[in-house]
């Protein structure tokens, strides 16, 4: 088996779905000949010709557009957005059109595509190269939210997000393309090749839309998060010498609730993290979803471990960051008593 | 702001905010004689072939085929036979009972919203004729004349104004906002705009595809502001897209006139200019100019000759929908003073000056348009008006979102239906 | 005093607004000449001239970039965008300039602008003209959001919106505009005029934002509210029988978390709601801050009453709507036993 | 997708997509020799009062005053006294000397991130020339010249760079966005072509208010795309706004050729045609053209003649950034066949020819910008380098997101504050 980073996997996974389906088309801005910014769409161009794969012009919206009618005629886009902060110019088309083309047409016209967008901070990238707005999709019924977290789940979960027949939002948390990262800024980066979920297999398989993975199993607290907070989490677990339930959501939207739900009855404790601002942040629906259906059975508040409530500062990137401090205040408050 | 330079501000005069202003207001007397319309058959005619700037000074002329005398002039008509003209005639009578019998339905309490095309008829309708049936359209709300041109039932459309149980849209979307897959007619979305670069995209697939069918994208003159109008002129032009770009220019954006998107500097067809598109501007009054213009695009684009922009130049003679009393922006008479007449009493007299039709035909055709709207009407209102709606089969409103239902929508489905819809 | 409904006290403000300070100019799409659609800025160009009160190009994208290139200059512009379903093509104005700008420069330049427009359903308005987008703003810092109820509140709250020095996305409900709404659809409608918050003072006051309102004191439980559904919630409580306390919040953000506090620790039940779909609705944060905060008084879980996650479906109005019935349910099950 | 019409079909040819790509590629030798150059001298110069159309012409050419022999030709020729020739070449040094410095500080480590601008000196810095000191610049991250000509300290703009102490933006802002309001430059955004049409809103804001100061907008030829170009076009048309549109055509965004902003098929200043306000074409590596441009473009919008949109034809000589290497997607021998010249060369020549410079007068002025810079330089480092910031002062994280701190605010940064920052 190849180990793969999450750039690689996400490759991979493009060139497996358009080998197998002619009428997957990829586009973005610098996603040709030059392969991305993160070199995601590397090689593609070179392997299915410049009319599956080509430079888009610098419009989020016309981008967004350009595959809600190619999705109308019956091809299946894969566009990448450059950055997630970039993302705004495509809201209204992804919002008004994407997500609700189905619906408004009874079905009669579908809009298979899937929007790919790094996102997150920790590469000192200031306010608009650091975002995490996946909640402004959650809100958006007709979407789904797909956050991978390992290069494995990365190829599965693209693949499945292209041969699913909604459209997906797919956040890709570039801070771990190239390697995990538990938090620890002041460390050696580490790759991937040492975790596990690096061994990525040849070929065609899929990672299902709508399964979280439960990554640590333990009785103490449950932790829900995504993306890279998923390392971050499970270092600080490690760290505070906790045995805790991790569960990476790996889809928001639609969620895992029976997992989270089973694990949370179980530990009787919850904490939640996400890198996104506190305030609306997907936290919060995690946060109402838990006490609703498990209020019997908390022992203690649903904490929130979060970005804050402000841009995201540039020289203030780990004070910013949800690190393994903030995280450790928050397991402590969870778990005491 | 420390140091400005006294110099240069010495003579600088104040600077001033032009905010435009119709010629016309409430109270005033509407008098359109400064406006220079061009001649019937005065606007040259490139091959379809030549090359963008070719097209650019048809973008502030006007390509008018039907002149004072009701004739067919110039190097623009289509010279089409009498049976395609009394079709175009007869679909444009069509629409035009049609918007009467629905806004009417609407005063009526049957639904709550619609809008006519008043005089802009010919637009829609010779477009439709001038395409083939396989080609897509991705309109706005003021295309129904695209609708019943390609023959789709005046029924499932009202029954889509009714929200009620013959809508295949199941009730979800506001009166008006159609679709319909095989007539070629893209879901109709309430966000301005926003068909405009999805048609450039369909075309792009269909050229990616290296399918022979071509789309067509519908805008209003107000809508160009949007970005969408950009990126679909931007991303047409890029991609040399099979797709033809309309801009149905009919003056008036509720209450804001077409100076406020720009009109007074430039006309909306000199966009493309820019470009380096192909461009037109057609009397949208003119139903065998719209005609001959889309045909002319059709062909350009068929031959991977790229894209066109072509504005209709035309007048929204009724309120802008049943929301809209113009009478407090503009003055009641503008309409009948408007210089480029009726669509319908043009194609009308044209037909009837080639010795193809007479007043007495006329009647009996609109007579029976009539009878056709009503009996679908009769139909439509069998299977509900909106009032009546909303109460039965309310798990359906969990339906599309997804194309499986999710958990928490089934969990809500449930809810919903326990509830028994409010 | 003068009896007002929610459109002739906007209307009022702006007057009171404009008259105080040159600086503020008003523009959007139809509201010079004519009045705007709801007619909130009739008479406006008339007084105030065409330089100060004009229509704007089908641009909200635009016509946000306008308003902070005005601000940037010293000016403060009240823009309207004629229903918040078209909000979206401003979006990455609002979200990256006119929330962030402040921050990024330190406070060098700052946003002072009013962003008004209608939102809600309960007219026929389908899924373009219903929408209640409230949440896709609470999640971005750096802008104030507000949410009126009553004439008084509108007048004073939108005062205090210009004033503000922070930019305001100031919400209207368009389905009380004209009187207050109480879900029962099927009968009359009701004037403002026989409601007490209808009596508007003449000339200036403001109502202050980031305070909330309890219009209905009772120990039986805590409903947290806004817009339309305060109105909706109050008669629902009066069914009910029950002796609710009914906060009405005005301000998302900055959120009167003090007044919500001390009412459920009073309370021990605690009921939000609101039109938005509930996924990443307002009302996530409202539990999830609630549940924090008063963990250890409650005595059943949050419940929310929200519209559903699906695009607002025009025939299915009242089935969408969060009215009586769904009401009812929920407040059985917040005070059962 | 039924009843395709076979007539129409049997002809037609197979639908193709076109892509465009750039004339080379890496491993090709790049050879501008097919660009047409126009003269200098050639283009003809309306009066700045002339309605718009009178400058389309203008769109398609390419305003140049220094020609091959070094002399200032023309009717653009502005005319400029040795003074200010030299000050616009010092600064044009100082540009290119400051950009070389902090892009090694980036190699170093000492900043995360960097931009330079060479080969574009001349258009920001002669832009600066053209306008009054309380003008406004809404500016993109490469337009530093604007800055270092009108006289910011270096030492600010390094601090700003390094996060640091000095830094008066607080560390929040990516390296090299930029505000300062006293200099009259706007708050650089990391969204591509927000700051256009927020150009024309300071420049409505002026007319307001009966101002005689106007705005600059400035755009990259890739950002044109963004729908905010078209807003800013449309309500700079509209309201007949005293702003200077600038399009900086340095033919790559990033990896991407101007041809996929549709620079194939027209000018980016051919624009201007479409929205019917004056347009300019203008040799961006001619400081004196780029000079007379905006000087004439600024004379027009301060007599209330509006608008006019000027595409500056240049060559981004570097990386797009410190985070991109440009031979992964053009030959690196591109930037030296690029035919209009260095903008320094040029001027630097032209200042000799008039004999108002010389080798060692221009040494030695490189020699003291260097200095300068290194100076600053060693100032700003003192107040500390990237890496060593984000530790102090975490509660100013949380000042400036709103006017006042509110309690949800003011609790996170008691949180953060007694987290220490990690
Ligand atoms: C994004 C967006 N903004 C605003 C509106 C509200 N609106 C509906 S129709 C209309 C006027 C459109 O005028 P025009 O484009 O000229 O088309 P016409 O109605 O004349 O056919 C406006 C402003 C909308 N539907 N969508
Ligand atoms: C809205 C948005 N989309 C994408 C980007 C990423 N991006 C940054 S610079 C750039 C290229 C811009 O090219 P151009 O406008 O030609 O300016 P230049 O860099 O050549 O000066 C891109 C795509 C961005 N910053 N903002
Ligand atoms: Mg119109
Ligand atoms: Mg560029």
């Amino acid at each position: 088996m190849a180990t793969f980073n999450i750039i690689q996997a996400l490759n991979d996974a493009h060139k497996i779905a358009m080998r197998a389906d002619e009428d997957v088309v990829v586009f973005g801005e610098d996603i040709g000949y030059f392969g991305g910014v993160f070199r995601v769409t590397e090689g593609l161009q070179r392997e299915f010709g410049k009319t599956r794969v080509f430079d888009a012009p610098i419009s989020e919206g016309g981008i967004v557009a350009a595959a809600v009618g190619m999705a109308a005629y019956g091809l299946k886009p894969v566009i990448e957005i450059q950055f997630a902060d970039y993302i705004y110019p495509g809201y209204d088309q992804i919002v008004g059109e994407v997500a609700k083309i189905r619906y408004r047409t009874a079905g009669e016209w579908t809009m298979p595509m899937v929007i790919r967008t790094p996102y997150g901070g920790g590469i000192f990238g200031g306010q608009t190269h650091s975002q995490s707005p996946e909640s402004l999709f959650t809100h958006i019924a007709g979407l789904k939210v797909v956050i991978p977290s390992t290069p494995y789940d990365a190829k599965g979960l693209l693949i499945a997000a292209i041969e699913d027949p909604d459209p997906v939002i797919f956040f890709e948390p570039k801070r771990i393309y190239n390697g995990p990262f538990d938090g620890h800024h002041d460390k050696p980066v580490k790759p991937w090749s040492k975790h596990p979920a690096s061994e990525v297999p040849e070929g065609h398989y899929t990672v299902p839309i709508g399964k979280a993975a439960v990554v640590r199993e333990g009785p103490d607290l449950t932790i829900l998060t995504y993306g890279t907070m998923v390392h971050v989490a499970l270092a600080a677990v490690e760290e505070q010498g906790l045995d805790a339930e991790v569960i990476d959501l790996r889809t928001l939207v639609p969620l895992d609730l029976e997992t989270i739900e089973e694990s949370v009855k179980k530990t009787g404790r919850c904490l939640v993290v996400h890198e996104a601002p506190r305030t609306s942040g997907f936290g919060a629906e995690l946060v109402a979803l838990v006490q609703e259906r498990c209020f019997y059975h908390l022992e203690a508040p649903v904490e929130r471990v979060t970005g804050w409530d402000t841009p995201y500062p540039h020289a203030y990137e780990w004070a910013y960051f949800p690190g393994p401090k903030r995280m450790k205040k928050a397991l402590e408050k969870v778990t005491a008593d | 702001m420390s140091d400005k330079d006294p110099d240069l501000r010495r003579n600088a005069p104040k600077l001033e905010l032009h905010v435009p202003e119709p010629a016309f207001r409430p109270g005033d007397t509407p008098d359109f004689s400064s406006l220079t319309i061009p001649g019937a058959g005065e606007a040259p005619r490139p091959d379809t072939s030549a090359p963008a700037a070719d097209t650019h000074s048809l973008t502030t002329a006007l390509v008018r085929v039907l002149g004072d005398d009701d004739r067919a002039v110039g190097a623009w008509d289509p010279k089409l036979d009498p049976d395609t003209l009394r079709k175009m005639l007869r679909d444009m009578v069509t629409v035009r009972v049609f918007d009467d019998r629905m806004y009417r339905a609407q005063r009526q309490g049957k639904t709550s919203f619609y809008m006519k095309c008043t005089g802009e008829e010919a637009i829609a309708v010779a477009a439709a004729a001038a395409l083939t049936q396989d080609d897509m359209h991705f309109p706005t709300y003021r295309q129904q004349g695209l609708l019943i041109a390609r023959g789709y039932p005046l029924t499932e459309m009202m029954c889509q104004i009714y929200s009620n149980k013959g809508d295949k849209l199941r009730g979800r979307q506001l009166p008006i906002m159609y679709s319909d897959k095989r007539h070629g007619f893209f879901s109709i979305s309430g966000n301005l705009g926003t068909q405009f670069p999805q048609a450039v995209g369909w075309a792009m697939a269909s050229a990616i595809k290296g399918d022979s069918r071509i789309a067509m994208g519908w805008i209003g003159d107000g809508a160009t502001a949007e970005g969408d109008f950009h990126a679909g002129m931007t991303f047409a032009a890029v991609y040399n897209a099979p797709v033809i770009l309309a801009t149905v220019n009919n003056q008036w954006a509720i209450s804001s006139f077409s100076g406020i998107a720009g009109a007074e500097r430039a006309t909306f067809a000199q966009r493309a200019v820019g470009y380096g598109i192909a461009g037109l501007r057609v009397d949208g009054n003119d139903a065998l100019a719209v005609y001959a213009a889309v045909k002319w695009a059709a062909e350009r684009a068929r031959s991977n000759g790229g894209p066109t922009l072509i504005e209709f130049f035309t007048y929204r003679a009724e309120g802008h929908s049943t929301s809209d009393d113009p009478s407090g922006y503009r003055p009641a008479s503008e309409a009948k003073a408007w210089p480029l007449g009726d669509p319908i009493e043009r194609l009308k007299s044209h037909l009837v000056a080639l010795g193809e039709w007479g007043e007495e035909r006329h009647a009996s055709m609109t007579a029976e348009c009539d009878s056709a709207v009503r009996d679908a009407q009769k139909q439509a209102e069998k299977l509900g008006i909106l009032p009546e709606q909303g109460k039965d089969d309310i798990g359906s409103m969990f339906e599309d979102v997804y194309a499986d239902v999710p958990w928490h929508l089934a969990e809500q489905r449930d809810q919903a239906v326990s509830e028994g819809g409010e």
